[in-house]
């Protein structure tokens, strides 16, 4: 079984910890996504960005990714973290950390996990711009 | 009986409140749920979507609602 | 272009600086793999790693390696780190990290380097055993 | 011509020295130096494979050789 490290956090999220905590003498392979506030969306410029989660469901359903991640792969040890608040260009929201024996497990499950999670875990971004705001996602 | 529903993101704006209360009828299930939203709060229905949870699972239409439930209204997530 | 950030060296590497790096406010996704020595291959216990390169060369084909990468898909910086020497269970011998605006080019790219660095870059490992050493690859 | 040729890996430890030299005509080819190994050195024909880089680029049997050249010899490579 693989260990898992979930959370939600409004501190900021630190790489290095991230990628500490998933090493292990058994592994050969980690695949870490970190995802970063850009500076510029659909040629506008973003201020900052806030998310908000429903936490208690959001680290549920990050646990049901993770669970559903380890059993398609072999995976040793396996992070998600995710923070809240106010983010700044620069600054990351997420981080997603596997460890596996070989790297093809690694690169899988870490793909297979931001993309579902993006799709599932109840958390939600708002885009600041100069001149305005926006939910993302939430029109058509 | 009176739903308590928690609300996040452009929800919460468009409540105008983290929660909200609903009344409805004892044996109203989720579908009964939605249409109250949305004549309620009709902005909800500009919305591309959005999803209803019961104790912090998405539920279906079906789903049963008491009134101990925790009932949240999920727009389209965006995180990542 | 992509900023291109090639190196091999006999010192430590350290994922925090190599993230660091690659990190800037036109991106929105980072993805990192990072090699680590595992403690045992094919059930034998491994002691050490001991890494060679043909230095000279070894840089020209990383070079040909994340040139090709940034040609094919829209990236921003891209860090290729080797490590030569003696290495212990645990220790890094190779980090990839890939920056581009979004995740489907990070893992793309990040995925190709490390396959194709795997084929073709003039780097050799030997892996030595409590009771033996051996060329990985050397022999049918 | 003589061509000294750089060993790296098993191929050095075959070798027993980091550069070896090795004569050749002076209008050798690849194809032509890699038999001249395999005589020298048998221990070579146990291996997957070697492939020749010339100048610090992988050679084809085609490839001239001048005693200019930087010759290397490249056994399976196994980074990463």
């Amino acid at each position: 079984m693989a260990d898992l490290n979930i959370s939600i956090t409004p501190e900021p999220l630190v790489a290095a910890q991230c990628i500490e905590w998933v090493m292990s003498p058994q592994c050969g392979g980690i695949d870490v996504f970190i995802g970063t506030v850009r500076n510029h969306t659909s040629g506008k410029t973003v201020v900052r960005l806030e998310f908000e989660a429903y936490e208690s469901m959001a680290v549920s359903e990050m646990n049901k990714i993770a669970l559903d991640a380890a059993a398609r792969w072999d995976i040793q040890k396996l992070l998600i973290h995710h923070r809240t608040g106010v983010l700044a260009v620069g600054d990351i929201p997420v981080i997603i950390a596997v460890a596996a024996a070989h790297r093809d497990a690694a690169f899988a499950a870490c793909r297979y996990i931001i993309d579902t999670l993006k799709q599932t875990v109840p958390i939600w971004k708002k885009e600041v711009f100069e001149d305005g705001e926006v939910w993302v996602a939430a029109h058509p | 009986m009176i739903i308590n529903i928690k609300a996040f993101g452009i929800a919460r704006e468009i409540f105008g409140s983290t929660v909200v209360s609903i009344s409805l009828p004892d044996t109203a299930v989720v579908a009964d749920l939605l249409p109250e939203i949305k004549r309620l709060y009709p902005a909800m229905n500009k919305l591309s979507s959005f999803a209803i949870a019961v104790n912090g699972c998405y539920a279906t239409n079906e789903t049963a609602l008491t009134a101990a439930d925790e009932v949240a209204v999920i727009p389209p997530v965006s995180g990542g």
